[in-house]
C-alpha cells in the first residue's frame, strides 16, 4: 500500500551536487587517466611519483579527486541502495558503513598525498 | 474486501521480464560502472599507500602493475570510466538541458563516441607493442 | 490470419499461482487491434478471460497492460505494432497485484495522483471572465493534460518495482500539470510532496515511461523541469 | 447484501454525473457510482468543443446560439430549456476555466474558439434576419476537450472529496410507491449486492452507442439508465431520434471530430466534388450533422463512395491542405487516430470517414431542473434526477448540434445537483422496500444458473447488426416493422442467455450479460418510437415519409413498457420565441 513519507528532507542539494560532481570528475578522471594510464611507460617510478606530489598543482589536483570522486561514488552507491525496500535498521546499516567507509579512506589517501 | 490480490512479482523479476528498453540499459550499465569504479576508489587509495612506505615497497607493487595482463585490465577499466562519463554528461543533460527531448540521439552519441575513446585509448596504451608487430612484420 | 495468443491467467478463487493459456484466434489483417482479439477470445472461446476495457480508442485508459513484455493499450495496440509471427504474450501491468486475469489492482496508482493535489487551487476572488493565460502558457500543459490515467507509465518503471513507495511518473506528470499553471497558487504544497525520496528524486531518467506511454508524453521532461524547480526552490 | 445510506446517490461519474456531485452542500452525504473508474467515463471521448457565446474570436450573442440550437433541432428542441442552456453556456465556461480547464487561447489570453456544424450568425450583426454564416463558437482544448473537462470536474470532486464507489455496475432503481428511494448495485470486484437507500437519486449513465455495430461510443455506452427507467414503468422521451455522427473512422466507427472540418476539412466523393455544397449551399461542410450523415449515405447509394476493402463504403475527409502547424497543435488526437487504425496519413492523404452511431437525442424526460417526469403533463417523479445523454430536457431536438452535448451536461448537471440540494434540505427519507434487490438478485441467479445455448457475444452482435442495417440513417416501415418482431425475437432468446465465468471475483461475464438485457431494453423503444413517428425530422428521416410534418409530429414521444408493445404518448413541444420554419442551410 502506498504510505506516503513526507518530510524528510529535500533530495535536490544532492542531486545538484552529484551532477556538479559528475562533470567535475568528467574533467579530472579523464585528465588523471590520459595523464597516468595512457603512456605505460612514464610515471609510475616512485622517483617520478615523488616528483609530481612536490607540484602544488598534482597535489591539488590529487586532493579533488579524492574528495570528489568518493563523495561522488559513495552518494551514487547510497542512491542504488535507498532505492530497495529495507528495514530501518538495515538501511541505517548501510549508510553508517557508507559514510564510515568514506572518511577512512579519505583519511588514508590525504595522508598518503600529504605524507610529502 | 472479500477477495485478497495477488501480490505482484518482485524486482529481479520484473527487471528480467520486461522488455529491456535502451534507456533502462543505460541507466542499469550506469550504476553497475558505478558501483564498480567506486569500489576501484578504494582499491586505488589502498595500493598508493605503498608510497608512505618507501621507494623499495612501491616499485615493487608498480612492477606488478605494469605487466601487459594488466595494462589489459587497465583498459578494460577505461571503458568503464568511459561509459560512466560520457552517460553522466548525457543526464546531465537530459536533467539540465531539454536533453529528455532528444534523449535516444544523446545515447547514441554516448555508445559511438565512448567505442571510439576506448579504441583510441587502446592504441595510445598499447602503441608500443604495436609498433614493434609492425615493425616485426616488416 | 491466424494468430496466438499466450494470456496469463490468474483467478483468485481457483489459481494459487498464475499461468498462461494459448488462444488461437482469427485476424482481418495487420491493422487489427489487440483489444478486438481479446474480445474475440472472450465472446467466443472463453467467458471468463477478464480484462477491463471501455473507449477501444486510446482515450480512457482501462486496458493499459503488459503486451509482448511492454506496457501499452490493448486499445491502441494494432498486430503490426507488435511481433505476431510469434505468440503474442499479454500479461497484467508488471509490480502491481492482480486481481484476476488482466486485471489489477490500481488503488495504490489513484492514491499516489491523489498525493499531489491534483486540482487547481487559486483562492483569490475569481474575476467575472476567464483567468486569461497566453496561449504558450496553456499550451505548456497541454502535453501533460493529455495523461489518460492508464497507469502505464508508473508501473513500467524500474524505480517503481523495486520500491512501491515511489509516487511514480503518472504522480510526478500531474504535479508538473498544476505546478506550471500560471492560475495556479498551491506549487509549494505540491512541491513538498513531490521533494521527497520518495517524490522526484527517486527518477533516475530512465525513459521506460516514456517509451511505455501510449499518449507518447515525454513524462522525463516533465518531471526534468519539476526537480530544476525544485532545486531551484531549495538554493 | 450491504445496505449503504446517503442523501444523495448519482448513478454515472461522467460529465454531468460530477458537475452534479459538485452542488452537493457539505453537510449531506453523497455517493457517486460509476461503473467504471471515473476518468474512463466516455465523456472524455469529445473531442471538438463546448458551445458558448463567448465571443472571444468574433461577435456573437446567446440569442443566437439559442437560434441556431432549436433550428439544428428541426424546431423539436424545447425552447424554454434551450434558452437556459444558451444564457447559461457564458457563464458555465467560465467557470470550468476557473476550475481549471485548461482550454486553448487567443492571443489576448481569452479562451480560444472555433467554428462548428450547425453555428452560425448573421452576415451583418445588426440585420438578425441576413444571411447566416458560420460563426466561432466552440471553446476547444486542442481536439481533447472533453477528456479535459472531465479530468478537470474529477479533480474538483477530490477537492471537494466526494465518495466515489468505482466499479460498481447500477442494476436496478429502487421505487417506493411513486418516488424513488434509491438504487440496487453490484460490486463488481466482489459480485457482491450494495443496496443504496437515499433521499434522490440521479441518474446520469450516458447514452446506448452499443446498441449499434458500427458506434463511436465507448463499451460502457449499454444504456443503463434507460433501462432501469423503462422497466420501473416510467417512460422515455424522443427515443427514434439517434445522432449518427457523420465522420466516424471507417470501419471502427472511432470519432474524427467536426472540427476537423470547422478547421478547413473537406468532404469528398470518389468524383473528388466536395459534395456538401449540393446539400448546403451556405454552410456547406459545417452542415449540422443529420443533413451531412444522410448527405454521405446519398452519395454512397447513388454510387459515389469509395468501395472499402470489406465491401463496406465511405466517403473520404480531406485535411491535408491545411496547415501543418493546423494539424499537429489543433487536431492532433484525431491525425493520430488515423494514422493509428487505418495508417492513413492525413497530411498527405484524405481520410476514410462514414456516419457512426453517436448521441441518443433522446431518452428520461426532465424539467430544466433535471427532474425526471412520468407523464406527457410534465408530473415529477419524486427523488429521481437525470442529467448528461440520459437524460431528454429537451435541449437537443431531433438533432444535436456539435459541442452542446458538453453544455448540456455541465448546464443541466449543476442544475440537477442545484435541485437535489434544495430537494434533500427539507426531504425524509422514502422508506426502502423490503424487497428491493430481489429483482436483480433473481436476475443474477438467473444468468449465474443458466445451461442455455445462447451466448453473449453473438447475440449482441446480432442486435446490433440488425439495428445498424434497420434502423440506421435511413429508415422505412418494412424494415422497422421487422425489426419490431426482431428485438420480440431477441428478448425471448435473451432468457435462454448462459454465462462462462460462474466466479464472484470481477465477473465482466456476467456484467455483460447484464448488459446486454439493458441493451435489448433500450433498443426497443428506439424502434417503436422510430415506427409511430410517420415523417422525417432531423436525424430521424423515414423515406416513406420524406418531409417534416409540423400538425402531426411538432411533439414529443413518451413510451412505456407494457408487457405487449409498447405505449405512446405524445408531448407538446415548448416554442417561445422562434416559430419552425424550413430548415435549410
Amino acid at each position: 500500500m502506498y504510505n506516503h513519507t513526507g518530510s524528510r528532507g529535500s533530495g535536490a542539494p544532492g542531486w545538484v551536487l552529484q551532477r556538479i560532481t559528475g562533470v567535475l570528475l568528467f574533467v579530472v578522471v579523464l585528465t588523471h587517466f590520459f595523464v597516468m594510464h595512457a603512456n605505460p611507460a612514464s610515471g609510475h617510478t616512485y622517483a617520478a611519483v615523488l616528483a609530481r606530489m612536490h607540484d602544488p598543482f598534482w597535489k591539488m589536483f590529487d586532493l579533488t579527486f579524492i574528495t570528489v570522486g568518493l563523495w561522488h561514488g559513495l552518494n551514487g552507491t547510497w542512491g542504488v541502495f535507498r532505492d530497495y525496500k529495507m528495514k530501518p535498521a538495515v538501511s541505517l546499516t548501510i549508510y553508517g558503513a557508507i559514510i564510515l567507509s568514506g572518511i577512512a579512506f579519505w583519511v588514508l589517501g590525504v595522508n598518503t598525498i600529504l605524507s610529502f | 474486501m472479500a477477495y485478497q490480490p495477488k501480490p505482484p512479482d518482485g524486482w529481479v523479476k520484473t527487471n528480467i521480464k520486461y522488455t529491456k528498453e535502451r534507456g533502462s540499459v543505460a541507466w542499469i550499465l550506469h550504476r553497475i560502472t558505478g558501483l564498480g569504479l567506486t569500489a576501484y576508489i578504494f582499491v586505488h587509495i589502498y595500493a598508493l599507500t605503498s608510497l608512505t612506505q618507501g621507494p623499495k615497497a612501491f616499485d615493487d607493487e608498480m612492477k606488478l602493475f605494469q605487466t601487459p595482463v594488466f595494462h589489459v585490465l587497465e583498459w578494460l577499466l577505461f571503458s568503464l570510466v568511459i561509459y560512466h562519463a560520457l552517460n553522466g554528461m548525457r543526464i546531465v543533460i537530459v536533467d539540465w538541458a531539454n536533453g529528455a527531448r532528444y534523449h535516444k540521439k544523446l545515447l547514441a552519441v554516448v555508445y559511438g563516441l565512448g567505442v571510439v575513446l576506448f579504441i583510441g585509448m587502446g592504441i595510445l596504451m598499447f602503441r608500443e607493442p604495436i609498433a614493434n608487430m609492425f615493425a616485426s612484420l616488416r | 490470419m491466424k494468430v496466438t495468443l499466450r494470456i496469463q491467467r490468474y483467478n483468485p478463487e481457483r489459481d494459487s499461482e498464475p499461468y498462461y493459456q494459448e488462444f488461437i484466434v482469427e485476424a482481418g489483417d495487420e491493422k487489427e487491434r489487440i483489444l478486438d482479439l481479446l474480445l474475440q477470445v472472450k465472446w467466443k472461446f472463453d467467458g471468463t478471460l477478464t480484462f477491463r476495457r471501455s473507449c477501444a480508442h486510446g482515450i480512457c485508459g482501462s486496458d493499459g497492460m503488459r503486451i509482448n513484455g511492454k506496457n501499452r493499450l490493448a486499445c491502441s495496440s494494432l498486430l503490426r505494432d507488435v511481433n505476431f509471427k510469434k505468440p503474442i504474450v499479454i500479461e497484467p501491468l508488471p509490480s502491481i497485484p492482480i486481481i484476476k486475469d488482466l486485471v489489477v489492482d490500481m488503488s495504490d496508482f489513484y492514491k499516489k495522483y491523489e498525493a499531489v493535489k491534483p486540482y487547481l487551487v487559486n483562492n483569490s476572488p475569481p474575476p467575472e471572465h476567464e483567468r486569461y493565460q497566453s496561449n504558450e502558457d496553456a499550451e505548456k500543459l497541454f502535453e501533460s493534460a493529455k495523461c489518460i490515467l492508464c497507469g502505464c507509465c508508473t508501473t513500467s518503471c524500474p524505480s517503481s518495482w523495486s520500491d512501491e513507495n515511489y509516487i511514480g511518473p503518472a504522480a510526478l506528470l500531474k504535479a508538473y500539470r498544476f505546478v506550471f499553471d500560471t492560475r495556479d497558487e498551491a506549487a509549494d504544497e505540491r512541491l513538498d510532496v513531490v521533494d521527497t525520496p520518495d517524490g522526484a528524486w527517486r527518477c533516475h531518467t530512465i525513459f521506460n515511461c516514456v517509451e511505455a506511454c501510449p499518449k507518447e508524453i515525454n513524462i522525463t521532461w516533465h518531471i526534468s523541469k519539476l526537480k530544476k524547480r525544485l532545486a531551484e526552490r531549495e538554493m | 447484501m450491504i445496505k449503504h445510506q446517503y442523501d444523495v446517490v448519482i448513478v454515472g461519474a461522467g460529465g454531468a454525473g460530477l458537475r452534479a456531485a459538485l452542488e452537493i452542500p457539505e453537510g449531506f452525504s453523497c455517493a457517486v457510482l460509476s461503473k467504471v473508474f471515473p476518468t474512463r467515463s466516455h465523456t472524455g471521448a469529445a473531442q471538438g468543443g463546448i458551445g458558448a457565446s463567448l465571443g472571444n474570436e468574433e461577435e456573437d450573442s446567446w440569442e443566437w446560439h439559442m437560434f441556431d440550437t432549436v433550428k439544428g433541432s428541426d424546431y423539436l428542441g424545447d425552447q424554454d430549456a434551450i434558452e437556459i442552456m444558451a444564457k447559461d453556456a457564458v457563464r458555465a465556461i467560465i467557470e470550468l476555466e476557473h476550475m481549471g480547464m485548461p482550454f486553448s487561447r487567443t492571443p489576448e489570453g481569452k479562451i480560444a474558439q472555433r467554428k462548428f456544424g450547425g453555428h452560425t450568425r448573421p452576415e451583418d450583426p445588426n440585420d438578425p434576419d441576413s444571411k447566416r454564416i458560420a460563426v466561432k463558437r466552440s471553446c476547444y482544448s486542442a481536439d481533447r476537450t472533453g477528456h479535459v473537462m472531465l479530468h478537470t470536474l474529477y479533480e474538483n470532486c477530490i477537492k471537494q472529496k466526494v465518495h466515489f464507489f468505482s466499479e460498481f455496475f447500477v442494476t436496478d432503481l429502487v421505487m417506493s410507491g411513486k418516488s424513488c428511494a434509491g438504487v440496487v448495485a453490484m460490486d463488481i470486484a466482489t459480485n457482491e449486492i450494495h443496496v443504496f437507500h437515499a433521499k434522490a437519486v440521479m441518474l446520469a449513465t450516458g447514452g446506448y452507442g452499443r446498441v449499434f455495430r458500427i458506434t463511436s461510443n465507448a463499451h460502457v455506452g449499454t444504456g443503463d439508465g434507460f433501462s432501469f427507467v423503462y422497466n420501473n414503468g416510467l417512460p422515455l422521451q424522443d427515443m427514434e431520434f439517434v445522432q449518427f455522427h457523420p465522420t466516424g473512422l471507417w470501419k471502427l466507427g472511432i470519432l474524427i471530430s467536426e472540427a476537423a472540418r470547422g478547421e478547413g476539412g473537406i468532404l469528398l466523393n470518389n468524383k473528388g466534388e466536395r459534395f456538401m455544397e449540393r446539400y448546403a449551399p451556405t454552410v456547406k461542410d459545417l452542415a449540422p450533422r443529420d443533413m451531412v450523415s444522410r448527405a454521405i449515405i446519398t452519395e454512397i447509394r447513388e454510387g459515389r463512395g469509395f468501395k472499402g476493402s470489406d465491401g463496406t463504403s465511405y466517403v473520404q475527409l480531406d485535411v491535408s491542405h491545411l496547415p501543418k502547424e493546423v494539424l499537429n497543435d489543433k487536431l492532433p488526437e484525431i491525425t493520430g487516430f488515423a494514422r493509428t487504425y487505418l495508417g492513413v496519413e492525413p497530411t498527405k492523404e484524405p481520410i476514410p470517414v462514414q456516419p457512426t452511431a453517436h448521441y441518443a437525442m433522446g431518452g428520461i424526460p426532465t424539467t430544466v431542473d433535471a427532474e425526471v417526469t412520468r407523464d406527457k403533463k410534465g408530473t415529477k417523479v419524486t427523488g429521481l434526477y437525470a442529467a448528461g445523454e440520459a437524460a431528454c430536457v429537451s435541449v437537443h431536438g431531433s438533432n444535436r448540434l456539435g459541442t452542446n452535448s458538453l453544455l448540456d451536461l455541465i448546464v443541466f448537471g449543476r442544475r440537477g445537483g442545484k435541485a437535489i440540494a434544495k430537494f434533500i434540505k427539507d426531504a425524509e427519507f422514502p422508506p426502502l422496500p423490503e424487497d428491493a434487490a430481489d429483482r436483480t438478485i433473481a436476475r443474477i441467479d438467473t444468468l449465474m444458473n443458466s445451461k442455455g445455448k445462447e451466448k453473449v457475444g453473438a447475440l449482441r452482435t446480432e442486435l446490433q447488426e440488425k439495428m445498424m442495417e434497420k434502423v440506421g440513417v435511413f429508415r422505412n416501415e418494412k424494415d422497422l416493422t421487422e425489426m419490431t418482431a426482431e428485438i420480440k425475437s431477441l428478448r425471448e432468446r435473451y432468457k435462454e442467455v448462459s454465462i462462462d465465468d460462474k466466479g464472484k471475483i470481477f465477473n465482466t461475464d456476467l456484467m455483460e450479460a447484464l448488459e446486454l438485457g439493458n441493451l435489448i431494453d433500450t433498443a426497443e423503444p428506439i424502434i417503436h418510437g422510430a415506427l409511430v413517428r410517420q415523417e422525417s425530422r432531423g436525424a430521424h428521416s423515414r423515406e416513406d415519409f420524406p418531409n417534416r410534418d409540423d400538425k402531426k409530429w411538432l411533439k414529443h414521444t413518451l413510451i412505456y413498457k407494457t408487457d405487449g408493445k409498447p405505449k405512446i404518448d405524445l408531448k407538446p413541444v415548448s416554442i417561445t420565441r422562434f416559430q419552425p420554419k424550413e430548415r435549410k442551410y
